[in-house]
This record gives structure tokens, C-alpha cells and sequence, in this order.
């Protein structure tokens, strides 16, 4: 689950981590008296969204008088935002933070994610703030430093000193105080609110030698969510599609993609692997959808409407391995939502597994017009013939 | 052979007397395998299918000599479970639960770390060694006992491969998978060690997916210290970035994980990648042989 | 450092751990305004002294009525107490506990220490609660159930099911939630507040089923103090001995003893050794006093008066092996000592190592009159010869 | 040879620039220690004696190939510093200080499972090889090279026995202060296990005190694995219970850690014990011969 960068500014105020003084408005008749509120000018104006890249997509811009303000808050604000991470139809600015212009000296990278291999969480830190890291990690990895944190001692302050005495130059004593104990609150605040990213990209030091965090990334880790209570109210389902919305709902693993096919697999695996094949045979996937091992037959009715809901859907593909979902489930949920919805596409089922000839023929019996693929490379052909 | 289970491994279910528990149990039992006991806390001492079920892993272990454990305890309380087992002094833990936060698996490994106890899992599918006992919740049927090891991060695409390889005629040693989660017990590597040194296994599948640099890695070991033949495969070449696949673990993320990476880092160790799935049982028998 | 009875008790409350109602009096005149404050008849009235066994020794009473209160009262405050740990003198009662008389269905044990074998905190449970724990481990180990906390993964459910799990009866579902909560308090505080020991003897089961800690037992790690500022001020010095109490206030490591011979010794080790040593040639050593290994002139005055004031000393043993502590500066310390107090006793000096030459010459060139050993026997025998 | 430090050991001191660390790494380099450089958080780019003071050990590892560190770093900072020892790499750290609270060494002995570092102390006088190296506060001039091997809890104790040694004509392979705390990071098994393999090393003098069962595990492993002459003393006969003497680890409580039973333990293992700590240096000349 993402936070947007006023929320997760608000979590670094409770852990001590400066942040720019800023104020949250979602009408820009809001914009002077918040601006007057703040000191300035300049003010900074930010698009509330949850995908990065904003920046060169006008989405964040520094403003030096109470005019330019509204102007840029009016640019924002119910406007889509198209970033590299939007895909092309973008997501509309619900809310703009106006935030305090500060006297910038040195710009740097802070984050801290699970390290994969390690099994621990890492911090990762650089002298390149305010770039893309990727690029950074990529071009020029002697720029970036870890380190990890051993559950059994948790961060300590050396790991903290390991980072900062690094950099070249040396930063005042303030500010390299000011730096570990930012790591320090970084490192408590990802434990205690199971996240699984915190960014600050860029964390400055100002002329006056203050750290301050110029920017705020957190991924809480939906798995943990049962016992983040106090972040999951911080849920903005605004930007979400609203088919994935619904199929969040229902535990269904539904990503809606660009393609035209639409897909209901069992198995993460699997759906992934039919994508492929889908690829492959020369179409493109409107979706990912894994309706999970444990499925019943009511969800598979509501993934099957989903995938119905889109409109751009120019066929379906039903590719079920029964194992712990029994291919005679599968069927009477499909019969179930194809009663409820007029089937305007092509639909190809491939089914195999437990129970599988109970499921064909159920499907058979039924009105249900639909073709059967004998295994997954013809079920991609026939699919991919469709819509040719 | 087979690695990890064979017939006289004894198991003790943890959350035998919750609905997927239950389910499995019976399923494991009729398979053949070797379930001795059951563990759900405050219900020591009633029965399941005539087996005892324990309050504790611990009471488990010292009355029916259990020595694996397979674990079906909701989330919350997974990490919790593998640490008792593994206290208990367990040496083959399987834990089937999805959705596990990743920092309790953070502190399981650190647990875990310098005890003689392997964990395969959480959010998988389990380990089976055909012919001879299940843990998990594969489809028995579909497997046949024979040379071939599977190793998957994976469920159904897993069940895919096995049909298609007993259907080729390739029966299988022992089918495992890892879990599909940032942080599992067991790599590939881990397992492969272990396929190495087992003579029943002539060859192994390796069948990855995005995310993370598991692949990656095994693909360095295999070139330098696998002599047996492999073929992989990689499940999400078409997926997008920055977004989960069920899996938790299944995210190309920082610019890691990518499908195509992996496939290069596989093909250039020497290993032959298969990226049609639905001939992977003839690809296979072509490598086997 | 250790705390009372009703500090601990306080302590458990902020953790959640049930302790019964009770009211701290320290004047008899207390007595009946507190035990209308709880509930009761009966109620039991405690002694606050620090030492244990006073159960044995008349500090804890049941009474039935407010006259049985007072009563009782008066026959503890201000009294001297004598238990198997006090020493033979006993300690003086300055403070009396009056709680509320609990229905007892059930006693257990519950402790956490360090076990310093496996480096990790360990919890020690037994249904043997109410007894004499040491007794009961020597004679029924295998009453006792110990659960360690492994620091990657603290205090983990399973472990307080390990053990409230292997009562025999088990208590009621209630009970064993009201034991595994009590358990979690205990490793929570022992972390949080830096314990070395907690122990709750007899930990209770009501017979409407509650779980309650009846006495409570805490000590605090010294070493720990400068980071648990809230315990220390909690830190009680009237039990203490006065030398004692004077050598902590110059960080001097010195113990009273029931002996006559007085030693200054450097270094832990060496010291113990040199009691050893005292005992072995038939005499008994007044006291321990490492002035430890970075000793100054001051330390070593301030440690050769303490042993001067104890009227009980016949003669002193100065054994010194120089090594960072120079011989010179323990010669210029003892010299000045010397000079404020008159030295009624035979005073032995041992020196050997760094500067010994220049430490024996300031001796020398002093007023003191001693007697010198050659070797740590010849030093002992010198000594018990002194006072046989 | 000796055991841990030699001749080629590169030593950094944490905590260089305080008054005990800066006045004992004078020392060391007196006695011809290597030592090649401090480390001081902030002090980064300054000079001690024409040595570099770094601001982390790593800098220490990286720019002076430094593979032992001596720890002068006050307690509330000296599991910090021990970790960080250890985690750059560091493969002999010796910790003088004493007060490091016992939660916190808890914590730092967990950190350390799995690497390959070994801890002496804390609350310890160091390490010493003679005529090679010296790591600590023990006075240099006391010791001699040859062929005794000397572990002890205590600091002090510990010189008075080495003299002894020395004018008896047992010099010393090493002698090791392994601390007077609860938790210490290197048991007296720990060193044994390494005088056994050490040609240099004849025979072994163990210091023993009261507080735990160290005395007693060592004891153990000596009658079934230790082939050398050992000859022990144990100091705390006369201490009462109940109080800390000294060492934090230097208490008998809860029936554990009383000399008596030390000393059985020994003898019952065929181990010579010395009571009278006066003649130690001559009964040691008697039990090596």
C-alpha cells in the first residue's frame, strides 16, 4: 500500500525526521491562506499522487509569489498526470501540498527496503540526491552504499556512521548528526510500520547545516496491513482502477493491463506463464488475473465479471490446472456469471487437473458458448485467432 | 532417494484442525504419507482421523518422534509456528501459509540461522517425493515417481510441468516448491546442493519467475558446480513493472528482476531455457536424455 | 540494584501484569485508613526489605481484622528482620505493603535471568510455586521448564505455550491467556528495563481464575543504570551497608565481610584470591576491596579509610601487583591516608610489578609502620599471625 | 606459534583518542606491537603518534588492512563498537572495557553468530603473545615466550600467576584475559580448542572464578579432548553468596557458580588444582614438566 508524500511526511514528524512545514489543500481557493500560513516565498506545489516521476511531468513546481501560487495549484489540481509510472491515461491530482522553499546546499539519497538475497532490511544511501537512483545504481554503483540490519541487534549507530562518514566532503558535525539521526528514525519507522519502502530522494542539508527530508516515499507491505491499522485508513483508493478496486474486494489477484485478451488462470505462476503464451502467440493481455489455489465458486463468478466489465476485451482465456481448485468449481462459477452477463466475446477454455472431465461437462450442459483448447499452446493460438 | 522426504519421514500438521489444515491432512494420509500427530494450541487431546493433536510441536515431537512439520497457520501467526518447529527441534519444516509480512520472515532466518532445521516455503505449495510421502497440497496423481527433480517458485505452473513431464514419461525424484515470497526458506541452490548429491535425480527443472535475483544466482551455481542437466523456465516475460503478480515476491522493482534477465543469465551458463510452457514435458525429455 | 516488593509491583501494573490491591505505609498510624482502602478482611501485611527469606523470618502476615493490622504492622516497622540472606545483624523495616487477601487455587514459579551459558535471557516456570525454587531445581529438575529468547525474534508466543502447555492439570483456557500475557510482561519489562532478575514467587491462579503476580522481585542490572534513569531513582540505601555506601560513591568495588582481617587489593581476581588466601592461613578477611585496575591516589586514600573506619579490623593486608596501577601511586595514596587517620592496626604491604622500587621507597621515607611481605603466602601468614 | 595474534597482527584501537585507549596503544606499540592505526567517530583525518585516526573501523580494514581491534570505547557505546568491528571484517577483537550491560552483550554474541570473528572479553586485560605482540593493558614486562598457555577470567590474577610463571622458567605461547563478565565472547573451551593445535603450547594454566559453570564445561571437554597438561586455580573460596565481587560475572547465585564446586569438577576430571595461588608458579614447573 503506497502513502502519499503528506502522509508519509506526517509519519517522519512522529519519528523526528524533519520535513519542509507544508500544508495539504484539495481546492485552490485554499492556496492563500495555506501559502500565508507558510513561510515564504518561494513556496514548493506538489501533486499529491502515488507514482513517481512527477516532477517532469509537472507535477511539482516552485512558485515565488502568492499568484503564481493559484496558477500553479489551478495546473494541478483535477488535471490528469501522465508519468512514466501512470501509463498513458495518467491520474487525476485530488489533493497539493504547499510546502516552504528551503535554501538548498547538498542534495542526498536515502532508502530503505528488504534486501532479497541478504534477508534483511538494507538501507541504501548516496551522494547523488535528487537523480533517478536506478540510473545511478546502473552508471556509476561505487556512488551507492549499504548496509543492512541484523535483526538480532537491530540498526545501530555504527551502520549509521558506516553511510555518512563516506561521503566526500565531510558535512558539518551538525549535519552528520543531523544524517545518523535521520537513518535512525528511517530504520524505527520501517520496522515499526512494517514497510517495504521508504525513500527520501532528495534528503538535503541547507546552508544553515539543517537535514531535512525534501521528499517522502512509503510502501507499507500489504501482508502486514492486519496489524498497520493506522496506515490502512491512510488508503487512497482514488488513483486505484476501479476493476481492481473491485477485484481487491473479492482477494482476487486482478492487475488490468493494456491488451485485449482477457485471462482468469489459477496460480500466480500459472497466469503469469499464460500471459506469456498469450504474448507469444502474437496478442497482448488485458489482464492479469490468479483467482488463488483455495478459489469458490462465487469468486470465480465476480473475476469472470470483471474481466467481462472491460470493455476493451476482445476474447477470454479460462486456463485452469485443478489441483485445490476443482475444475467442476471453476465451471459452475463461470456458468454462474455468464447467466448474470451476456457473453459478447469468444471465450476459449482450457481446463485439466482434478475433476476435470465433472467440469467439462458441466460447461457443456450449459448454455455457454465456448471453444476448448486441448493444452495451453493451442488455447494461445485459438485466443490470438480471435482477435488477429 | 529421493532428498529431504521419503516414506519414513514422520509428519506432524500444524493447524490440523482449521479447514485447509484438516482438508490436506486427509489428503497427505491418503497418499501414504507418514502423518503422525497434529498441533492446534487448546486442543491437546483430541483426535484427528485417530491421530493425536498437541497443544505444542514440542509435545509432538517427543511422543510421535515427529520430524517434519507442515504448516498451515494463518499469517499472523506463521512465523510464530516456524519458530516452533524449528525450536522443537524439527529438521524439515514446509510452510503452505500465504501472506506472511516480510519482516516476521526477516526474524525467522536470523532464527533460523546456524540451526540444523530447513524451511521450504511460506506461500508454496510443498515437497513431494512421488511414490513415497506428500507435504503440501499438490495434486498427488499427477506426479510419478522417477529421475527427474523439480524446483519452483511456484504452485500451478509447477502442477503444469509435472503433468507434462509424467506425460512425456519423465517421473520425478522429489518436486519442491520454494514459495513464491520475497524472503523463502529454502533457494534454488539451497536445493539444487542437495538434487546434486541424490542419485536418483538425473536432471533437474528449475522453474523461476520475476522478481528478485534468484535465478540469477543459481544460474552461477549451476555453471560452476552442477553437472547434472537442467532445464528452466520463467514464468512473467510479458508482466509489467512495479506490480505485484499474486506472488508477493513475483515484482520487477529498482530495475531488478526482470524476466529477460534471468532467461540471459540462465542461457549464458549453458542452461537450456525453455519459453514455450506448453511444451516444456518433450523440451524436458530432449534435455533428460 | 535491587527494588522492593511494591516498586516491582508498581513496575508489572505499567506492563499489564495483575498484582493484587495494596497500599506502601511507613508509619503504623497508616494502618487502618489503608486497610479501609482495601479490600478485605483478610489482608496481608509485608515488610519492604530487600533480602529474601522474610516469610520464614515474621515479615509477611495474614490478619483478619484491623487490630490483627496494626498489630502486625507494628511488629515490622522500624524492626530489625534477620533472613538466610540478611547477615546475622538483620536489616531494619522502613516500609510495610498491606494487600488485599487473595483465594488461592493454585502457586506456580515464574523467573527470567540470563543464562549465560546460552548468552540468552531465559524463563524459568515450574508448578512448584511457593517453594524454596533453588531446593526445588536440586532435588525435581524435572519440574522446572525453561524457554530461552533468542534476541533476532524476542519473546515469541510459542514459547510461553512451551511452557504453561506442560501443566499437569492444565489450568482453565482462561488461565493458561492469563499466564502466557503474565509471561509476555515479564520478557517485555526484562528487556525494556534492563533486568538481570524478575521473579514472581508464588505466581497465582485464583479460583475465579485469575492470574496474579503475589510478590515480585527485581533487580536491575548495574551496568544498566545509566540508561534507566527511572529505576535508579527508585534505588533504596538504607538497607545498605554505610562503608559500602561510601565505596560506591568513589566506585570502589568493596564488599563487608564478618572477618577481622582488612585487605586493598587490586583487581577482582587478585582480590577474591587474597581472601582466599587470608582464609587458608587460618584468619578471616573483614571485607572485599578491589580498587580496581585504573585506581588513583584518591580512589586508593578514600579505600584505605573505609577499611580504617570498620572498628571490627585487627589488621590490614595491602596486596598490590602493579600493572596499570602503579605501586608509587598506591604508596602515595596509603601515605596520605595515613596522614588524616591514625593507623591503630598492623598494616602488611605486598608490592610487587610496575614501580615497585619507588612504590616500596615512599613507604619507607613515611611515618607508616609495616611490615613487608615478600610473597602473597608469607603476606597471608604474617597477617594470621597478627590476630591468632 | 601462539594462538589468534602474532608477530604479523594489524592492530586499530576504537577509542584511540581517549585517555585509557590513547595511553595503552602507546604501550602496545612500546612492546613492538603492530599497531597500525585508530578510530575515533569525528576525529576522522587526525594523527596519534603517526598513526591515522579513521572515523569507522572500515576505513581502518580498507586503508591499513587491519584484522585485529582493541576496544577502549566507553560502555555505552561498546557493543556499537563491537559490531562494527565485526562487521568490517575485523577477525580478533579484544574488548577492555568494563560495564557493557549484559542485555547488550546478548545482543552483540547473537550478531556475531555465523561470522568468522572471534571476541575476547569484555571486561578483560586483552591478549598477548610474548615477544610477538600485545593487545591490552597487561603489563608487557612481566611475560615471557615459551611454551605455557595461560587463560584466565581475571586481569590482575593473571599477572600474578604470569610472574610467578616467568621467574619459575615457564615463559608463555599466549596468555588471554578472557573477561570478568556474564557474557563474555570466547570461553575458556573456545581457547582451548586452540592451544590444542598449537605446537607452541605444552601445557595450559586456567584461571578460573566463581560465578556460572564455565569452569566446569571446561573441565568436561578437558578429561574426553584435551591432551596437554592443564593445571588450574579457581579464586572465590571464601566469597559469600549473593554478592558481586568485583566482575559482573563474579557471583554465586541461585546454588550455581560456588568455588567448591569448580575445583570437584576439576579433580574429578583428573585436572590439577593449585589452592595456594603463593606457589602456583612452582607447582605449574612441577605439573609441565
Amino acid at each position: 500500500m503506497k502513502l502519499h508524500e503528506y502522509q508519509a511526511k506526517d509519519v517522519f514528524r512522529k519519528y523526528g525526521i524533519p520535513v519542509p512545514n507544508g500544508q495539504l489543500i484539495s481546492s485552490s481557493d485554499q492556496t492563500s491562506r495555506a501559502s500565508q500560513a507558510i513561510q515564504g516565498p518561494p513556496w514548493v506545489i506538489k501533486a499529491q499522487i502515488h507514482a513517481g516521476g512527477r516532477g517532469k511531468a509537472g507535477g511539482v513546481k516552485l512558485v515565488h509569489n502568492p499568484y503564481e501560487a493559484v496558477t500553479a495549484v489551478e495546473s494541478m489540481l483535477g488535471k490528469k498526470i501522465v508519468t512514466r509510472q501512470t501509463g498513458a491515461e495518467g491520474v487525476t491530482v485530488n489533493q497539493v501540498l504547499i510546502e516552504e522553499g528551503l535554501d538548498i546546499e547538498r542534495e542526498l539519497y536515502l532508502s530503505m527496503v528488504v534486501d532479497r538475497a541478504a534477508m534483511m532490511p538494507s538501507m541504501i544511501f548516496s551522494q547523488a540526491g535528487g537523480m533517478d537512483i536506478e540510473e545511478v545504481a546502473a552508471r556509476t554503483p561505487q556512488r551507492i552504499f549499504k548496509e543492512r540490519v541484523d535483526p538480532a541487534s537491530g540498526w545501530m549507530p555504527y551502520n549509521g556512521r558506516n553511510l555518512v562518514y563516506r561521503l566526500d566532503p565531510l558535512p558539518s558535525p551538525n549535519a552528520v548528526k543531523g544524517l545518523l539521526s535521520v537513518m535512525d528514525g528511517v530504520c524505527r519507522l520501517f520496522s515499526a510500520l512494517d514497510c517495504s519502502l521508504v525513500e527520501i530522494n532528495p534528503l538535503i542539508i541547507t546552508r544553515d547545516g539543517r537535514v531535512v527530508a525534501l521528499d517522502a516515499k512509503m510502501t507499507i507491505d500489504d501482508n502486514a496491513l492486519f496489524r498497520q491499522k493506522d496506515m490502512l485508513v491512510l488508503d487512497d483508493p482514488r488513483e486505484k482502477d476501479p476493476l481492481e478496486q473491485m477485484a481487491e474486494k473479492y482477494n482476487l489477484n486482478y492487475i488490468r493491463l493494456d491488451g485485449n485478451i482477457g485471462a482468469m488462470v489459477n496460480g500466480a505462476g500459472l497466469a503469469m506463464a499464460t500471459m506469456d503464451v498469450i504474448k507469444m502467440a502474437g496478442a497482448e493481455p488485458a489482464n492479469f488475473l490468479d483467482v488463488g489455489g483455495g478459489a469458490n465458486e462465487e469468486m470465480i463468478t465476480k473475476g469472470f465479471e470483471i474481466i467481462l466489465k472491460d470493455r476493451r476485451v476482445k476474447a477470454i482465456l479460462i486456463n485452469i490446472f485443478g489441483g485445490i481448485l476443482r475444475c467442476d468449481v471453476l465451471a459452475r462459477g463461470v456458468v454462474a456469471a455468464a447467466a448474470k452477463t451476456s457473453i459478447r466475446v469468444p471465450l476459449i477454455v482450457r481446463l485439466e487437473g482434478t475433476n476435470v472431465d465433472e467440469g467439462r461437462e458441466i460447461l457443456r450442459n450449459s448454455d455457454l458458448k465456448f471453444l476448448v483448447a486441448k493444452d495451453l499452446s493451442e488455447a494461445a493460438d485459438i485466443v490470438a485467432g480471435q482477435v488477429s | 532417494m529421493s532428498i529431504l522426504l521419503d516414506g519414513e519421514s514422520r509428519i506432524v500438521v500444524q493447524g490440523i484442525t482449521g479447514r485447509e489444515g484438516a482438508f490436506h491432512a486427509r489428503q497427505m494420509i491418503a497418499y501414504g504419507t507418514k502423518v503422525v500427530a497434529g498441533v492446534t494450541p487448546g486442543k491437546g487431546g483430541q483426535e484427528f482421523e485417530g491421530l493425536p493433536v498437541f497443544n505444542t510441536v514440542g509435545m509432538a515431537v517427543s511422543e510421535k518422534r515427529a520430524d517434519v512439520s507442515c504448516i498451515f497457520v494463518p499469517p499472523p501467526f506463521a512465523a510464530d509456528a516456524i519458530m516452533e518447529a524449528a525450536s522443537a527441534g524439527i529438521k524439515l519444516i514446509v510452510c503452505i501459509t500465504e501472506g506472511i509480512p516480510v519482516l516476521d520472515m526477516v526474524r525467522v532466518m536470523a532464527f533460523l540461522k546456524g540451526l540444523d532445521t530447513v524451511l521450504i516455503g511460506p506461500n508454496c505449495p510443498g515437497i513431494i517425493s512421488p511414490g513415497k510421502a506428500k507435504v503440501g497440497i499438490m495434486p498427488g496423481n499427477i506426479h510419478r515417481e522417477g529421475g527427474t527433480g523439480v524446483i519452483s517458485r511456484s504452485g500451478t505452473l509447477t502442477y503444469e510441468v509435472v503433468d507434462q513431464l509424467t506425460r512425456a514419461g519423465l517421473g520425478q525424484s522429489t518436486c519442491i516448491g520454494i514459495g513464491g515470497d520475497p524472503i523463502v526458506g529454502s533457494s534454488f541452490i539451497d536445493l539444487l546442493t542437495r538434487f546434486k548429491e541424490d542419485p536418483q535425480t538425473k536432471g533437474v527443472i528449475l522453474i523461476g519467475e520475476i522478481g528478485g535475483t534468484a535465478e540469477e544466482e543459481a544460474a552461477e551455481y549451476i555453471k560452476a558446480d552442477f553437472p547434472k542437466p537442467v532445464i528452466a523456465f520463467i514464468a512473467g516475460q510479458s508482466a509489467p513493472p512495479g506490480r505485484r503478480m499474486g506472488h508477493a515476491g513475483a515484482i520487477i522493482s529498482g530495475g531488478q528482476g526482470k524476466a529477460q534477465n534471468k532467461i540471459d543469465a540462465l542461457k549464458k551458463a549453458g542452461i537450456a531455457v525453455q519459453l514455450n510452457l506448453g511444451t516444456i514435458g518433450k523440451a524436458a525429455l530432449e534435455v533428460m536424455k
